[in-house]
């Protein structure tokens, strides 16, 4: 059984059903309900299936790839190559796109009646699909045709709640930005061709010291761009707070979850396996835009009141952090040292997979939230935990898990991330450790403003009196949904108590990289999921601390509450509010929470705060009317890279229209000119 | 006997973090030309408060109601991950650095959620604090720290507090500087001046005592006595990791009553020295706090700078 | 007849596109035209003397009937509906206008365009004075605001073609050149249809006044 | 005699309309017409396909692979045409725009229009084929000032003067090539074959000079920068059945008389000469295009210059030479296919909103479902969106270019992208956008949209499957240009 999953025919299988659910659904739109239920039923189909073939591909390593020649192209060879980094990133796939389905199935009923839903579980299918089509790809032309889809039908998802004129901005805004960044990867695609001559990676790889030195590094900087923008690394992340938002939030779940990931799955396919041997400013080139994502990320989520896009920040953040272990794992691949470098390489998969899980769980629940309330901005929040309890629960998992707190998942990925920085920082020579010193000091803050961060949301959205009428409407959402999100928070958990086991499944997905295949592993894991860094040098057993921390809080909690005075009485009362009536209005605001933090920030952040006042009495000015005060952060990337861009351009072409001067003579001068140029100078 | 020891590990902190808290009274008050309470006041506070009724604010939710247990809890379980009066725990659960200061960061996260939860302005305004100051802190912390496990070449607490100091002088400059930001971030995160003023309530500087305005009877007591153990926790931290001198090695009664009388020593130091400070200098503005948080950082990293 | 009539032929032609570029009255535009084509018909009458093809006669009463009796019939036409005695301006002034004829005729003499002038070495200068009169046909089109002053440098320059061709010997079978008659018929016809469309929707033949569709 | 048969038979058919009173009559006698002319043609490609020898007709006509795909574009954009147009204009005599005896001179014209262009396309001799492109611009002028307004007036004059002056110089850059063939063949036919066995006389100079004259006069048809000032006027004033016709057939003619030209010149001055023009062509012909495409006004225009884009596109093709020229050949038949779609969906835009303006068209997501689909899928066809054919087009091209010009190959695929965000600005203006509301949806029309969906299919397969005998008149013709 498993062997025919495993192979050509198991592939071919998860394709069709991928297919039958989008085309099966594009056909029963006529019926809302038929077709979302067809629509995600398939897709939760396809993906269970694409768990169990990735998992048992990594644990039997029966990897495989095939390929045949085109059909016209003599280039465009049919070839694929399912390998263990393609079945782990697979697995992440199909593991968040099974329970994003699930919350589908709910969530999507509040676009009934309203947009065609055929549509949407049509490209949902094909995103999905598509995004297991570019991790297998083994063909450039191939993997670009994968990677248009996957961005087309994003796009489609973006724009799909269409009557939101912000929507479609931010859709046209992502279109363009993946689009440039697919012309960067052709054009490095284009060059590799150049030296090569093919298209196809296992071709490349084997004769890729063909490629002269400039090239290789000129190749690098266009897949860092091209891929970059897909991946969301700052500065060319701007599409990525705007698209996310937009779509409908088990869409904006799977973009931020899975398909950003895609952009670090090309990274690690190109920089450490096809592009090998590479020079060592490479990966100091991609930690230190690790470390800058990292902290602006969280710094810019900090600023937002926007619960989507604060979301989306923390994606950034994340991509930052992921890369720390991708450029240290660079590095020591230059320095040759092989099992350190497999170490950080582990620790980028495995913060990979961990973003993957929580942030999700992180999107659906707020997707839930602003489906009751019907708003993403929180400052109309508060209060919700009392209307839906288990969301909150989920949402407060996903948030611990995310500001790195054991014993969820989140939390072992960063260590690991953080014991490959410290090798680098004691293990190298000064001319290198230093930017491991940055790195390891980024991470660090970084730490500390997520859990700011995610107080912040955590507490303003469902903590304290509702701030708005609709929370008070607010009901937990329905069971789909809550199995969706509850099976994600269950993963953050059991990622976290198992992670010894999740990293030797990940040094298995590292060594099925040629260049690890015969290193011998710094990572040593016994009994309770103790695991240890180089001999010793440091140990944490998940385990252990998550049954310690269990039994010592219950612990706590049964001898405070029933050993001591069992009889103490509790009164309910309403909060102290020096003696006048407290209301919602008197809560701290988003805003106002993380204003310090801005403020000490502000030389990053530059912030700006107007205040206008409106007097009764206007020239007197006695009696002040109304006084609004706004409080933002300048878009410093818009307004010095990409306005002036656009000017330009604009410029340009206003320029050019006067070519098109609507006069006959002048028209014909054209040619003129052109025949005596072409005859008297190019001749 | 190992499962002795272990108990005594567990129950050592709490056991001893009020001493501490009214130690540091104590001194302030002598400072101060004042009689001052007796040393074991915050005993019987904290056994007062554990027998009080409780009133909870009907804004408030379950968050609120189990935050005191974690954030006890969370305190216990760092009281047995790092080394007090033994440095080899014959069953230890984990003294990575990491782990420590990220389950300290635990408590600080339903620390704040519980500000925030009754909708009190002073709780909310209390949270923000504490998360901006502890996310300054993070980086001072982790450095300072790591700077240790750089020289011992292990991010082992207990490992470290083994190590012998003396083999490591031309280290010493860099464990001093390292210390130097790690007091300065322990004064940060157990809410001590010039950070926090635990003695007043009802000024807009706290922090601390803001967060905790809504909680009564136990649940207020546990979270005192949480802080108290924060307290000692650092303090025995800085005590065994940059000068770990008289930690008992070996499982031996005597050793460990030595370690155990060194520890006491150690911490009663470290509290008159806090006491001074907080009778010497006066709270700062809260804009001020991060430099001098960064100023921890930038000791730490010149600290690992001269390793190498 | 000797190559220094055929160079007189020639250079009248030449005269005759210079009088287009200055002259201001339609009629005598016509004219200059009717003038053009008689004389094309003469050159051919040459190359059917020197070749005795019959069919080449055939060639001469076409362009006789189309470009010396039915063109210039439509364009009286034209001009008598419209009531336009004048043509409209140019945009250069006459003086500058000879200024750029006159370089014009040397770039067409200059050695770059050597080969194409040289290929009868014998010809060499009818060649260049045929090709400086396509240039100035071309620079005609472009300096004039007439629609009518246009079609006749559309036409001036097709005849400048057909001078060229016959000088280089690469006159092509007689049957083609009746189907270019042809065409160059129906294309007066058109040409001239679209003028008075333009006099009716513009009120005027001025082409300049034709600027709508920009950008 | 197919060919023949072809011919005669569009003739026949515009000579018939003259007399023919009933409008139901005209329209069945076209369709039925285009239909033959669309088997014929297939019959013919066939011949040449398995043949694999050109297609020879008393030394009249003669047809190589390359001919027989412009000669199967031709008819099927001829009769997509004529599908569409029967429709269109019966809509548009609902809303009294034009009356009867307009529609009568319109199908007159058009099959005079596709006779001549197949006579173009097909005749064995240069100066005949220079007639009939001639002649086409004659019989497509009418066309041009259909509606008779002012502005369409204006456009049509334009194109005439343009082309007319273009062909001009083109005609005298042909028979400067005749200068190889002793004036003793003067009175006999000169075919391309008697061209090329005679290459061995003709002075290079007099070639690369010839070309120049060639390739600005024909590439004035083309539609060249800076010889394309005519397109955006007429093909915004044209019936839109024409503007599918004019991009997508006679595009294509044109483009085909430079290769042969570009065959001959080759084999004097060597390849690099010709290569080199069309690439400065192309490129500028491209970044010109693109630049412009940022804020144009109306749609109609938008797509007459990104077929000027596309034209460049294609030159860099075949100056890029090698598996560019595969390239270049698939995307001419991809271009003429998926241009002759956005047409047709613009025209159905046009009858809706009774304006060509971009800002006037609101919402047609909602207003015309079908009609809005089938454009974006066309403009996400035309700007080489994967997996459509002319991604991998595009990336032939690109892969032939970055072999030798990697800077010039960079500067396009640039500007193909700007071209891609100008489109997809407008496309986002014009569909995403919420609707006014007088703007009521009506039920789709099955008429009109049936031909650009058929053509969407037909591209789409085509993209993924090429059928044996047009993949083997394509590689024959790749070998040849």
């Amino acid at each position: 059984m498993l062997q025919l999953l495993t192979s050509q025919i198991g592939f071919y299988l998860l394709l069709s059903i991928f297919l039958i659910g989008s085309l099966g659904s594009l056909f029963l739109s006529k019926n809302d309900k038929y077709a979302n239920i067809w629509g995600n039923a398939f897709a939760i189909l396809g993906s269970s299936l694409g768990l169990i073939f990735s998992v048992s591909l990594m644990l039997t390593n029966r990897t495989f790839s095939f390929n045949f020649n085109s059909l016209y192209q003599h280039f465009l060879d049919f070839s694929f190559n399912v390998d263990m980094l393609a079945g782990f990133f697979i697995g992440v796939i199909s593991l968040i796109a099974i329970f994003c389905s699930f919350f589908a199935l709910g969530y999507v009923k509040h676009f009934y009646n309203k947009y065609n839903i055929g549509v949407l579980g049509f490209f949902y299918n094909i995103l999905i699909a598509s995004l297991i089509l570019i991790v297998t790809s083994s063909n450039a032309i191939w993997f670009l045709i994968a990677w248009e889809i996957m961005s087309i039908s994003s796009y489609f998802l973006v724009v799909y709640d269409r009557n939101d004129e912000s929507n479609v901005k931010a859709g046209f805004l992502y279109l363009i930005m993946t689009y440039v960044g697919t012309a960067f990867i052709l054009f490095a695609f284009l060059l590799i061709y150049k030296y090569t001559n093919s298209f196809d990676f296992s071709i490349i790889k084997s004769n890729i010291n063909l490629i002269p030195f400039h090239i290789k590094n000129i190749i690098f900087i266009f897949s860092i761009i091209g891929f970059g923008i897909k991946a969301g690394i700052i500065p060319l992340h701007i599409w990525l707070p705007a698209a996310h938002p937009a779509a409908p939030s088990h869409v904006s779940a799977l973009m931020s979850g899975v398909m950003i990931k895609t952009g670090i799955y090309m990274f690690i396919r190109l920089f450490m396996d096809i592009l090998q041997p590479i020079p060592v400013w490479w990966g100091v080139t991609i930690i230190i835009i690790g470390a800058v994502s990292s902290l602006l990320g969280v710094l810019y989520a900090l600023t937002e009141h926007d619960i989507k896009k604060l979301l989306a920040y923390h994606s950034i953040e994340n991509i930052g952090i992921i890369l720390l272990g991708l450029g240290s794992s660079m590095i020591f691949n230059f320095l040759g040292m092989m099992s350190l470098s497999l170490l950080s390489l582990m620790a980028a998969l495995f913060h990979t997979l961990n973003h993957a899980v929580f942030k999700s769980l992180l999107f659906l629940s707020a997707g839930s939230v602003i489906n009751e309330v019907h708003t993403r901005n929180m400052e109309e929040y508060g209060g919700v935990i009392k209307y839906m309890p288990q969301t909150a629960l989920f949402f407060l998992i996903g948030s611990m898990a995310i500001s790195a707190l054991p014993p969820f998942n989140g939390f072992f990925s960063e260590w690991l991330t953080f014991q490959s920085l410290f090798q680098g920082i004691i293990q190298l020579s000064p001319n290198f450790n230093w930017i491991f010193i940055v790195a390891t000091g980024s991470l660090a803050f970084t730490g500390g403003l997520a859990l700011a961060c995610f107080v912040k949301a955590f507490g303003s959205i469902f903590l304290a009196k509702p701030r708005s009428q609709d929370v008070k409407h607010a009901k937990e959402s329905s069971l789909s949904m809550r199995i969706g999100m509850g099976f994600l928070a269950l993963f953050s958990i059991l990622l976290g108590l198992f992670s010894g086991y999740t990293t030797i499944l990940l040094e298995k997905v590292g060594k099925g990289l040629s260049i690890f295949n015969e290193v011998f592993s710094s990572v040593s894991v016994s009994g309770d999921q103790l695991f240890q860094i180089n001999k010793g040098f440091s140990s944490i057993r998940s385990f252990s601390i998550f049954i310690f921390i269990i039994l010592v809080i219950l612990f706590s909690f049964l001898v405070f509450k029933y050993l001591i005075n069992k009889n103490q009485k509790l009164k309910i009362d309403k909060t102290w509010g020096c003696g006048t009536d407290l209301n919602s209005r008197m809560e701290i605001t988003t805003t106002g929470f993380a204003k310090s933090i801005i403020l000490i920030f502000k030389g990053i952040l530059k912030p700006s705060l107007q205040s206008e006042i409106k007097y009764h009495d206007s020239e007197s000015r006695y009696l002040p009317k109304s006084m609004t005060v706004t409080f933002k952060v300048n878009n410093v990337y818009s307004k010095y890279l990409y306005k002036p861009i656009q000017k330009i351009f604009n410029l340009l072409s206003i320029k050019v229209k006067k070519i098109q001067s609507g006069n006959i003579n002048l028209y014909i001068s054209y040619i003129y000119i052109i025949l005596i140029i072409l005859l008297f100078f190019i001749l | 006997m190992n499962i002795f020891i272990l108990i005594l590990q567990f129950i050592f902190i709490p056991l001893i973090s009020p001493f501490f808290i009214g130690l540091i009274k104590k001194v302030k008050a002598m400072l101060q030309n004042r009689q001052g309470a007796s040393v074991f006041q915050v005993y019987k506070d904290l056994w007062k408060l554990l027998h009080k009724d409780e009133v909870v604010s009907n804004d408030a939710s379950w968050i609120f109601m189990i935050a005191p247990f974690i954030i006890f809890g969370v305190t216990l379980v760092v009281g047995v991950s790092i080394p007090l009066f033994i440095s080899n725990l014959p069953v230890y659960v984990s003294g990575d650095i990491l782990l420590v200061v990220y389950l300290l960061a635990v408590g600080t996260f339903f620390l704040a959620l519980s500000g925030m939860d009754t909708g009190s302005s002073f709780g909310g305004f209390g949270s923000s604090r504490e998360m901006t100051i502890s996310a300054m802190a993070e980086g001072g912390l982790i450095f300072s720290l790591l700077t240790v496990s750089i020289v011992y070449q292990t991010t082992n607490l207990f490992n470290i507090s083994n190590g012998n100091i003396f083999i490591h002088n031309n280290f010493i400059l860099s464990i001093i500087l390292a210390f130097a930001g790690f007091f300065i971030v322990l004064l940060a995160e157990s809410g001590r001046f010039p950070y926090d003023n635990p003695d007043t309530h009802l000024e807009l500087t706290m922090v601390h005592e803001a967060m905790i305005l809504e909680y009564s009877g136990k649940r207020l007591a546990l979270i005192e006595w949480a802080s108290a153990n924060k307290y000692v926790i650092f303090a025995s931290i800085g005590a065994n990791i940059f000068l770990p001198y008289g930690i008992s090695h070996n499982t031996a009664i005597l050793s460990i009553i030595f370690g155990i009388l060194f520890l006491l020593l150690k911490i009663s130091a470290f509290s008159f020295i806090i006491g001074v400070i907080e009778s010497k200098i006066a709270k700062f503005r809260f804009f001020r706090l991060p430099d001098l948080l960064l100023i921890s950082f930038i000791f730490s990293v010149i600290a690992i700078g001269i390793i190498n | 007849m000797s190559i220094l009539f055929l160079q007189f032929l020639l250079e009248i032609m030449f005269l005759t596109i210079i009088f287009l570029h200055l002259l201001k009255k339609n009629s005598d535009v016509v004219l200059a035209y009717i003038v053009q084509s008689i004389l094309i018909s003469l050159v051919l009458l040459n190359s059917f003397i020197e070749t005795g093809d019959i069919l080449i006669l055939w060639v001469i009463l076409c362009v006789l009937v189309v470009k010396v009796i039915l063109g210039p019939i439509f364009f009286r036409r034209l001009i008598k509906k419209n009531a336009l005695a004048f043509s409209v301006s140019t945009y250069l002034n006459s003086p500058l206008t000879l200024v750029l004829i006159s370089f014009v005729t040397f770039m067409a003499f200059s050695n770059k365009l050597l080969p194409i002038t040289n290929i009868i070495p014998s010809y060499h200068i009818l060649l260049s004075l045929s090709l400086s009169m396509i240039f100035l046909s071309l620079f005609l089109i472009v300096n004039r605001k007439g629609a009518l002053s246009q079609i006749i440098g559309v036409l001036s320059l097709e005849n400048s073609i057909i001078m060229f061709i016959v000088f280089a010997g690469l006159e092509q079978s007689p049957g083609l050149q009746i189907g270019i008659i042809f065409d160059i018929f129906v294309w007066i016809i058109i040409s001239t249809v679209f003028a008075s469309m333009i006099y009716n929707k513009f009120g005027s033949l001025n082409v300049t006044e034709m600027n709508r569709l920009k950008d | 005699m197919e060919i023949f048969f072809i011919i005669t038979l569009l003739v026949l058919i515009s000579l018939i309309t003259i007399l023919l009173k009933k409008r139901i009559v005209v329209e069945v006698i076209s369709l039925f017409g285009s239909s033959v002319v669309l088997f014929l043609s297939f019959v013919i490609a066939l011949k040449i396909s398995y043949t694999g020898t050109d297609y020879l007709l008393f030394n009249f006509f003669s047809i190589d692979s390359l001919g027989a795909i412009i000669i199967m574009i031709i008819s099927m954009i001829g009769f997509g045409a004529n599908i569409y147009s029967i429709p269109f204009f019966r809509k548009e005599t609902e809303k009294n725009i034009i009356g009867f005896s307009r529609v009568k001179q319109y199908f007159i014209f058009l099959n005079l229009f596709l006779a001549s262009m197949f006579l173009a396309a097909s005749s064995s001799n240069p100066i005949l084929s220079w007639i009939f492109i001639e002649a086409t611009t004659l019989s497509t002028a009418f066309l041009i000032s259909f509606y008779n307004k002012p502005s369409s007036v204006e456009a049509a004059w334009k194109y005439l003067i343009i082309n007319s002056v273009g062909l001009l110089l083109g005609f005298f850059g042909m028979l400067l090539y005749f200068t190889s063939i002793s004036s003793l063949h003067g009175n006999g036919l000169i075919s391309w074959d008697l061209l090329i066995n005679n290459v061995s006389h003709l002075d290079p100079i007099i070639a690369k000079i010839a070309f120049v004259f060639i390739l600005i006069g024909f590439g004035t048809k083309v539609g060249f920068v800076p010889m394309h000032t005519w397109k955006p006027d007429a093909y915004s004033k044209a019936p839109p059945p024409l503007g599918a016709l004019l991009s997508g057939a006679l595009l294509p003619i044109a483009f085909f008389m430079i290769l042969k030209f570009k065959i001959i010149t080759d084999m004097v001055t060597g390849p690099l000469f010709t290569k080199n023009l069309l690439i400065f062509f192309g490129l500028i012909s491209i970044a010109l295009a693109s630049l412009i495409m940022l804020n144009s006004k109306n749609y109609k225009r938008l797509l007459a210059y990104s077929s000027i884009e596309n034209a460049g596109i294609m030159a860099l093709g075949f100056g890029f030479g090698g598996i560019g020229v595969l390239g270049a050949i698939l995307h001419m038949i991809y271009h003429s296919f998926v241009k002759s779609v956005m047409f047709f969906s613009s025209g159905n835009l046009l009858l809706k909103y009774n304006s060509d303006k971009i800002d006037n068209i609101k919402g047609a997501l909602e207003v015309l479902p079908v009609t809005s689909i089938s454009f974006i899928i066309g403009f996400l066809i035309v700007t080489g969106v994967p997996p459509f054919g002319i991604f991998l087009t595009k990336v032939n091209i690109l892969s032939a270019g970055i072999k030798i010009y990697p800077i010039i190959t960079f500067v396009a695929l640039f500007f193909m992208s700007i071209v891609f965000i100008a489109f997809l600005k407008h496309i986002s203006n014009m569909f995403f956008s919420e609707k006014d509301d007088d703007m009521v949806k009506e039920k789709n029309n099955i008429w009109l949209t049936i031909t650009p969906i058929i053509f969407i299919v037909l591209l789409i397969v085509l993209s993924f499957y090429i059928p044996p005998f047009l993949s083997n008149l394509i590689n024959n013709s790749a070998l040849i240009y």
